[in-house]
């Protein structure tokens, strides 16, 4: 008995790390990459025969690419617009999951239909919406087009609201909490994966999105977030000599979500503090 | 707002590299017109004009196939002022690709042309003369098979006398790729993926097998001379396109020939100091020290000619496929979005053996010329 | 104060084929003690949670103190329950479960801390103030559910089996707490049980539903001496009350199983006027009220009969019998002396006076 | 004390002056029982909506039909010696705003409506001698039975805003002749009804719809499917009794969440290159000869997207499965282990199902999120290889893709509306089937 | 054969202060009927888990037929279990909930259907197979819950508190069932319960639990008639045993409070030679053994006290005083006839041959 566990438990760590290896070895030829000196955007080794830190020092003094002002604006951006798309997302799913109103089920449907339009068509749309309201070039505007856009991406927190027992929110009631109070006291605490969850996804968003965030901040270099820069340093010319610079970019875009990663994941893994009790 | 001579507002600029700074510094200090000057890439300027022009740059670069639907758009300043000065200092080419339906909007600065990239130990002067020796001798790199195959093969069509928008690239109804010339060039296209000289790569990789020596050719443009001259040194040649030998003997491979120009927004409301910064921009000085600074190919005639640039092994060999011998100027006309995509389709199709009849390569053929050349409506 | 009204009360759940509770009447005084019985599914649960405003009434009318509360919302009804699955809060400890209601009403901390302990000693659940209800053992948890009710003091206390999982020694204990409890607070008390002991002794009045409907409203004595009808005649009191379907004939009760007895003239005469001469009517008689010991067969001579012991159960003080006259049950209770061996035919003499006599086709009470 | 509901009809046909001047003057009722501040809003909203309605909204709505009747044109100024441009109309700008217009004049009525009810509640309250609600109960009441709309609101005007408004422009596009030949600002366009419908479906545009659509919902399928499963399949694995180290697995593999997608995809694209290095690995270790087409033939190249895909859709999933592992209930996984369940079992008839339940909802978006999946085809292949039977299309290419190409290259974007809402009308009709599914699996408790 | 053989086992939960199980020895039988009660948080659950294999088990052995069962994994010990909280499976429907585990050992399809309906059946539950657990009420899902373990013809039964949500009338009805469906399956059964007669009537042997310490096994009757200790004396028979401190001197009990009897001969011969002539012992007698009327007060004329009452509660039959001799409590348990309003002080005649005596420092019995 004791065996047989232990020989399956080998197999499932062998094909863990098999999975792993797979999973990391990309984000490891990017890493070795941002230290190669030689070669350009393609080499058919994976170890750098030479390293430099030249492409992380070119990142931070070149000023065609300002990529210290570009990093703050993302994290400015991240920062911000996580905190409220996760309020907003989870707020609209705590509604749509618990709270009774006419037309709710028309609302769920309305909402999944919506999101069904190419996201792309409407860029020059809101372009010009945000340019009426005058806020184009900003991070402002980068925010508020983050922050509406949560307002549709509810499904998975609805579906982790609906676990939660409904016993539990009657039970709240009738100890004369508000459906406030209920949301505040009760839901939330429960949910905590759930909301860390919505909470990283948004944090993602601003550090990946290189369309939707080049098409409303146009020439204005000094607020392009990291990826609409490395983005364009991407073109016909550049993107051979650019390359380990890009790679040395990309490393440090991933390093504040890694790090974010790692330290919610403890949420992750505790969530609900406890299983539900009876019934 | 059609004022043009508000001169305290600055003049919005668009250009792909810092390099221009000190130019456009000196400018304002000669003419006291501000500039704002800001990055952006010239492949994107069509793109960004159009997404709202008013927000956009007063004077922007942009390659000359973009004019068509610039034109089209009503996005592109008619160019009078400084006309005739352009026609006398600029190359036909350059000016051609300024121009658009008869009238000229553009102010060139450059030419661009793909040209040979050797390997000078491997291969000799003479061995690079023509496409078989080339490929017998040695091993080319290229792309057939992937993205961007139409830009480097398209021209196989004109280099064996067909016509892509007739003669001077602006008759939609011009193109006559499905004729047996038109056979001839598919089917030794075809032919390439059984030659042992020829590696299917794409550029990034073929950047790469040039270093470590596992190709010892590649076609491209001045925009890869820094990488390969940094890699290779001294073992790096340059030289123009080789003959290709279709079935009725060597005829010259051509290129297509871009011509680098700079652009008034035509919603511009100070077009007169806009129109004067084009121009200072594209003038024989500015070209020169941009030359200088960057390595981009003059279209002037005079600076083409200076000995500073036919120094330069690439200048000089992008200067020589420059000639209408060697090249076609790329069409502008807006139909052109419709016939790169299915070039490119037909051209990896026929190198990967997809089209394995002679009919099927007619009707292919024959499917391209009619998509690409549907009159406007 | 608080009266409680149900007029014509009517739930269905929407997915259900009938309605699992039809046309529910009921006045409940203020600081009263209600108990609802009923079998299992017979909807005593739902009505407690149209009540407490949990379960939307689908007919009729629900009022407190003459208020009509169809509508309010259930945190406005002022109205403390226990649920029958307890409901706890997963997340809080037992001291936050119990003191939640309080916090939400900003009553101050020092204030909580009393009040929660005292609920939590009265419960015996003191040394798991800090634990989490996954923690706990059912009775353990079940009894956080009742102290989050009682910390409260809410006009109303509903209480659905809130001692369900509770041994048989904390349950009299808890029994004698929740009377303590009710003294002391005051809350009109509507609690369900399955219990009979709970129901006979915390009630003022017991309500008994079958399928939704109240069969009868009354005193627990008055349910146990004069039940309606046979279902709250084999509802109330445990082992249930013996019924026997037999015909009334010239003022005895025959059965073709071969059952008979001679009833006292007072009690034929009035079946008689009633016109029940002939009919079949049904015979409902108390395991108690039958007796085994020779005193009580000289006493009731007319309700001697014979019936063949299947079972023998020595319960303590006392002893089950379960016998058989052919396929009828008759259930025997005697003294811990009486015991006999299973497969014995024995004489069982029947206090008939202190016997049920039940309409064979409406089920209800004659006698 | 029974109480009869009125209509907003019936209030208006009994009900007292104030109610009936509510629906001229909107707020009167309110600010007459003493609800100042909802009144004063009401009024607001009024008087603000005609002032603008009429100083711009009626142009607006004019314009909205016509589209612009002014070109731009070029004059010659002697004074310069150059052509100066007179600005003509901008039929894109009058279309947007058209559609805005029509927005606000649709939430106007909505106030107006709720004015009214308002107004019918008061009624309702006099008629039966109720006290009229506090601006403190209103408020409160916001926190309770109303706390959808102070949750919802600004949620919802921001999808209004940003998301109603641009889609219903972009339909309004599929009937207008906004195409390279009518390309604003020096061109207008205008209405012309159906046109482009038939030419997409008719047209020589179909024979390569309908290829790319099929292989649309096959890569939707597939992607969404194997992501899934293989997500869930992942999270039991590291979320396993025993495994040791289930935070450093899940590190890593969240890691390629970390790294942006067009940068990873990127080195996807170099990596399984003709040249790239799995290939020359492959041929260095003499598992091969010839260099594996990942990405240059088109059978290899869809399943190639497929795969990598799921490279980076596996750790979301695997993230939330986490997540729903860890608060399923464990007694019902007790139960099953003591009715002889095995863990396989175990998870493919209680796991599984209630990982489904939860996740059923997201997995229609992604679903539909992957037929509009844009990036990872866009930036792993381009749509590539190209394939010379379609028109302007590869063999990867998704519809929406080709969509791209089609604006981005060609400028007609009223077909690319169209062929937008082919693909809307498509996945809309699918997950409104889906959700009613789901929703019918959804009454457990 | 299903032998059980619990050997030292303990269990610590690792956020608990103290073992929840300690040191628990215990030889079922194959086919016996085991009942465990104890009061809530004693560690019947958690030793039921054990078993199942659902909760490590901290220390000892555990053996099925002589074989070490501690590491085998909960499917291979061929055990049902219905547990306390049901642990339905919430998306499938009552027939899929009961036919699982038939389902997962391929039974046919025919097979299970009529098992399904059998089990469901016998449980009453039939009208509900289609509905998910959701729309059940209490009661019918703890049936369902029933009814999954009984479908299968596991070896092992284990069963807690699988009544404890049924009313009366249904729960003797169950019981009824479990004994047959324990004749007819065979399987050994640990049942927990905290309902007296539930464990009376079903259990072979009855083990008591106290603080994860087993306190007595027997059958019912030797925990009726002999209880070991003060612990188990208390908690067997409802009402309780009245306990009562009190000193032993010559011949005679006495307490500060005013009680006092004189005992048998016999009786005080067995204190006096045990040593406990002027010491302090517990005196227990059962509410049943305590009289009121004239002819007990003749026979048990040592027996003789007095007490006042508090409470009296009419139960059916029965009439259940509660009553104080200071501030002891002392029930008693009469006739209806023998009803006392509250506040008279009544004589009381105890049987005392019947009454037990323990030691009052280690509660031990000691006659
Ligand atoms: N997971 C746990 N962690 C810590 N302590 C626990 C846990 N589960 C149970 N306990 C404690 O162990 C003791 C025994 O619990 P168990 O559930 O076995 O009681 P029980 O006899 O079944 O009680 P009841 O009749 O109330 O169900 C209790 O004191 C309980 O608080
Ligand atoms: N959500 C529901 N949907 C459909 N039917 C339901 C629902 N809840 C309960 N029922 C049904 O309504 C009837 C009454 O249920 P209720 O819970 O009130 O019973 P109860 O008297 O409390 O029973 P118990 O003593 O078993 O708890 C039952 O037949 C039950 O199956
Ligand atoms: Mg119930
Ligand atoms: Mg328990």
């Amino acid at each position: 008995m004791k065996n047989k566990n232990k020989r399956t438990r080998m197999i499932v760590y062998t094909i863990l790390t098999l999975l792993a290896v797979v999973w990391v070895l990309p984000i490891i030829w990017i890493v070795l990459t941002s230290f190669r000196s030689e070669g350009g955007m393609f080499v058919d080794y994976f170890i750098p025969h030479h390293f430099t830190l030249d492409n992380y020092k070119m990142l931070f003094t070149n000023s065609t690419y300002p990529f210290g002002r570009w990093f703050m604006n993302t994290l400015i951006v991240a920062v911000v617009s996580a905190t409220l798309s996760t309020f907003i997302t989870v707020v609209m799913a705590y509604s749509l999951s618990r709270l009774k109103f006419r037309w709710r089920g028309r609302f769920l449907q309305g909402a999944l239909v919506l999101n069904m339009f190419p996201g792309f068509m409407s860029m020059i749309a809101i372009y010009y919406i945000l340019k009426a309201i005058g806020l184009t070039q900003s991070l402002v505007a980068l925010i508020l087009v983050y922050v509406a856009g949560a307002a549709l991406g509810f499904y998975v927190q609805k579906g982790f609201f609906d676990t939660i027992p409904i016993s539990l929110d009657e039970s709240a009631m009738l100890d004369g909490a508000t459906k406030w109070d209920i949301f505040r006291t009760i839901t939330l605490p429960l949910s905590k994966p759930i909301i860390v969850y919505t909470t990283l996804m948004a944090f993602t968003g601003p550090w990946m999105d290189f369309i939707f965030a080049r098409v409303i901040m146009g020439d204005n270099i000094q607020n392009y977030t990291v990826a609409i820069g490395l983005y364009t340093m991407m073109t016909r010319e550049s993107a051979n000599s650019l390359f380990m610079a890009f790679a040395a970019g990309s490393v440090l875009i991933a390093v504040p979500i890694i790090i974010l990663f790692i330290a919610l994941q403890r949420f992750f893994v505790e969530g609900m503090t406890s299983g539900a009790v009876k019934g | 707002n059609n004022s043009a001579s508000a001169d305290d507002k600055a003049v919005k600029l668009w250009v792909d590299n810092k390099a221009y700074k000190p130019i456009v510094k000196q400018f304002t200090k000669d003419t006291g017109i501000k500039v704002d000057f800001k990055i952006g890439q010239s492949a994107d300027a069509q793109a960004d004009l159009k997404k709202d022009p008013s927000a956009a740059a007063d004077v922007f670069m942009f390659p000359h196939d973009q004019l068509g639907q610039m034109v089209q758009a009503g996005l592109i300043y008619q160019n009078t002022k400084y006309e005739k000065s352009i026609k006398k200092d600029q190359t036909d080419s350059a000016v051609q690709g300024a121009s658009y339906k008869g009238k000229m909007y553009g102010y060139p600065y450059g030419v661009e042309t793909q040209v040979l990239y050797y390997n000078k130990e491997k291969l000799s002067a003479d061995d690079i003369k023509s496409w078989a020796s080339l490929t017998e001798k040695g091993k080319l790199t290229t792309n057939f098979a992937g993205d961007g195959a139409n830009y480097k093969y398209v021209p196989l069509f004109m280099s064996n006398g067909d016509y892509l928008y007739g003669e001077n690239g602006e008759k939609v109804k011009g193109t006559n790729f499905n004729n047996d010339k038109g056979m001839q060039v598919l089917k030794w296209i075809a032919q390439q993926k059984d030659n042992n000289g020829v590696i299917q790569s794409t550029d990034a990789a073929s950047l790469n097998k040039m270093s470590n020596g596992k190709a010892d050719a590649y076609l491209s443009g001045p925009w890869d001379k820094v990488t390969l001259k940094k890699e290779m040194g001294d073992k790096l040649g340059v030289a123009k396109y080789p003959t290709v030998n279709f079935g009725d003997g060597d005829k010259q491979m051509k290129t297509f020939l871009g011509v680098k120009l700079f652009g008034v927004n035509a919603q511009t409301d100070k077009a007169l100091n806009a129109m004067k910064l084009a121009n200072y921009l594209s003038s024989n000085k500015v070209q020169k020290q941009v030359f200088d600074k960057l390595g981009y190919v003059p279209s002037s005639k005079s600076v083409q000619a200076s000995g500073d640039v036919q120094k330069d092994d690439v200048a000089a060999a992008v200067t020589e496929m420059a000639k209408p011998e060697n090249s076609v100027i790329m069409p502008k006309l807006p139909q052109m979005v419709t016939f790169w995509g299915p070039s490119d389709a037909l051209i990896n199709d026929a190198y990967k053996g997809k089209l394995t009849s002679d009919t099927e390569m007619q009707s292919k053929l024959d499917k391209l010329v009619k998509q690409s050349t549907k009159s406007e409506k | 104060m608080a009266e409680i009204k149900l007029e014509h009360i009517k739930k269905q759940y929407q997915n259900a084929s009938e309605p699992s509770v039809a046309d529910y009447n009921l006045d409940i005084h203020d600081k009263e003690f209600i108990v609802f019985v009923g079998p299992s599914g017979s909807g005593k649960s739902t009505v407690l949670r149209m009540i407490a405003g949990l379960e939307e009434i689908t007919d009729g009318t629900f009022t407190i103190d003459g208020e009509v509360m169809n509508e309010v919302a259930p945190k406005d009804r002022e109205i403390a329950m226990v649920f029958q699955n307890y409901a706890l809060y997963p997340h809080m400890t037992v001291f936050d479960n119990i003191g939640y209601s309080l916090k939400l009403k900003k009553t101050p901390k020092t204030e909580i801390e009393e009040r929660v302990h005292q609920a939590a000693k009265i419960l015996g659940i003191e040394p798991y103030l800090e634990r989490k209800p996954a923690d706990l053992s059912g009775g353990q948890r079940q009894r956080v559910a009742m102290g989050r009710a009682i910390v409260r003091d809410a006009k109303i206390l509903l209480m659905d089996e809130p001692l369900s999982n509770l041994d048989a020694k904390l349950r009299v204990q808890m029994r004698a707490e929740i009377t303590k409890i009710h003294k002391r607070m005051g809350a009109t008390t509507i609690y369900v049980t399955h219990d009979q002991t709970e129901a006979m002794t915390l009630a003022d009045r017991i309500v008994i539903i079958d399928h939704g409907d109240i069969q009868q409203i009354g005193t627990p004595n008055e349910l146990y001496n004069e039940p309606t009808n046979t279902f709250v005649a084999g509802f109330i009191g445990s082992p249930a009350m013996n019924l026997l379907e037999v015909e009334y004939y010239d003022g005895m009760l025959v059965s073709d199983e071969g059952f008979s007895v001679t009833l006292p003239q007072g009690i034929s005469k009035q079946l008689t006027d009633k016109g029940y001469e002939d009919k079949k009517i049904v015979f409902g008689i108390r395991p108690e009220d039958l007796h085994l010991d020779p005193i009580a067969m000289e006493t009731y001579v007319g309700g001697k009969f014979t019936t063949q012991v299947e079972i023998s159960e020595l319960l303590g003080a006392d002893v089950m019998l379960y016998t058989k006259i052919g396929n009828s049950e008759i259930v025997v209770r005697g003294k811990g002396s009486d015991y006999v061996a299973p497969g014995t035919a024995i004489q069982v003499a029947a206090n008939l006076s202190k016997a049920h006599y039940f309409d064979a086709v409406t089920t209800n009470r004659i006698i | 004390m029974q109480t009869q509901k009125l209509s907003v009809r019936e209030a208006l046909k009994v009900g007292d002056w104030r109610m009936k001047l509510s629906a001229i003057i909107m707020g009167t009722s309110q600010l007459l029982h003493g609800q100042i501040l909802k009144g004063l809003w009401f009024l607001a909203v009024e008087i603000s909506f005609f002032t603008w309605f009429f100083a711009r909204g009626i142009k607006s709505l004019q314009s909205l039909i016509t589209l612009g009747t002014h070109k731009q044109g070029f004059v010659f100024d002697k004074k310069l010696g150059i052509n100066v441009l007179h600005q003509g109309d901008n039929s894109m700008l009058l279309l947007l705003f058209g559609v805005a217009t029509i927005l606000v004049v649709v939430i106007f009525f909505y106030q107006y409506w709720v004015n009214l009810k308002s107004a019918r509640k008061l009624q309702e309250l006099d008629l039966y001698h109720k006290s009229i609600p506090t601006l403190k109960e209103d408020l409160s009441a916001l926190l309770d039975s109303k706390l959808h709309i102070l949750l919802m609101s600004v949620p919802v005007a921001g999808v209004v805003a940003f998301t109603i408004l641009p889609l219903i422009y972009m339909i309004s596009i599929a009937f207008t002749n906004y195409d390279h030949n009518h390309l604003p600002p020096k061109n207008l366009f205008s209405w012309v009804g159906f046109e482009n419908l038939g030419n997409v479906l008719g047209g020589d545009v179909a024979s390569t719809f309908f290829p790319l659509l099929g292989w649309t919902i096959v890569w939707a399928i597939m992607a969404t499917v194997t992501s899934f499963l293989f997500g869930v399949l992942l999270a039991m694995l590291i979320n396993a009794k025993g495994i040791k180290g289930k935070k450093v697995y899940r590190t890593l593999f969240i890691l390629t969440m970390a790294v942006p997608q067009f940068i990873t995809l990127l080195i996807m694209n170099n990596l399984l290159n003709d040249s790239g290095m799995v290939n020359t690995m492959l041929m260095n270790w003499h598992v091969i000869s010839h260099p594996l087409p990942f990405l240059t033939d088109g059978t290899w190249a869809k399943v190639t997207v497929i795969i990598v895909n799921m490279w980076i859709g596996i750790p979301a999933t695997m993230l939330v499965t986490t997540g729903i592992l860890q608060n399923l209930n464990q007694d019902q996984i007790e139960a099953a282990e003591i009715d002889g369940a095995n863990k396989f079992q175990i998870f493919r008839d209680l796991t599984f199902p209630q990982i489904l339940f939860v996740m059923a909802p997201s997995l229609i978006q992604q679903f539909i999120g992957n037929i509009n999946n844009f990036n990872v085809i866009f930036l792993l292949t381009g749509g590539g290889p190209m394939n010379s039977d379609y028109y302007n299309a590869g063999d990867t290419d998704l519809l929406v893709t080709w969509l791209y190409k089609l604006t981005i290259d060609a400028a007609d974007y009223n077909l690319a509306s169209v062929i937008g809402i082919l693909i809307f009308t498509l996945s809309a009709v699918f997950s409104l089937f889906a959700y009613k599914r789901v929703n019918k699996m959804n009454n457990l408790g």
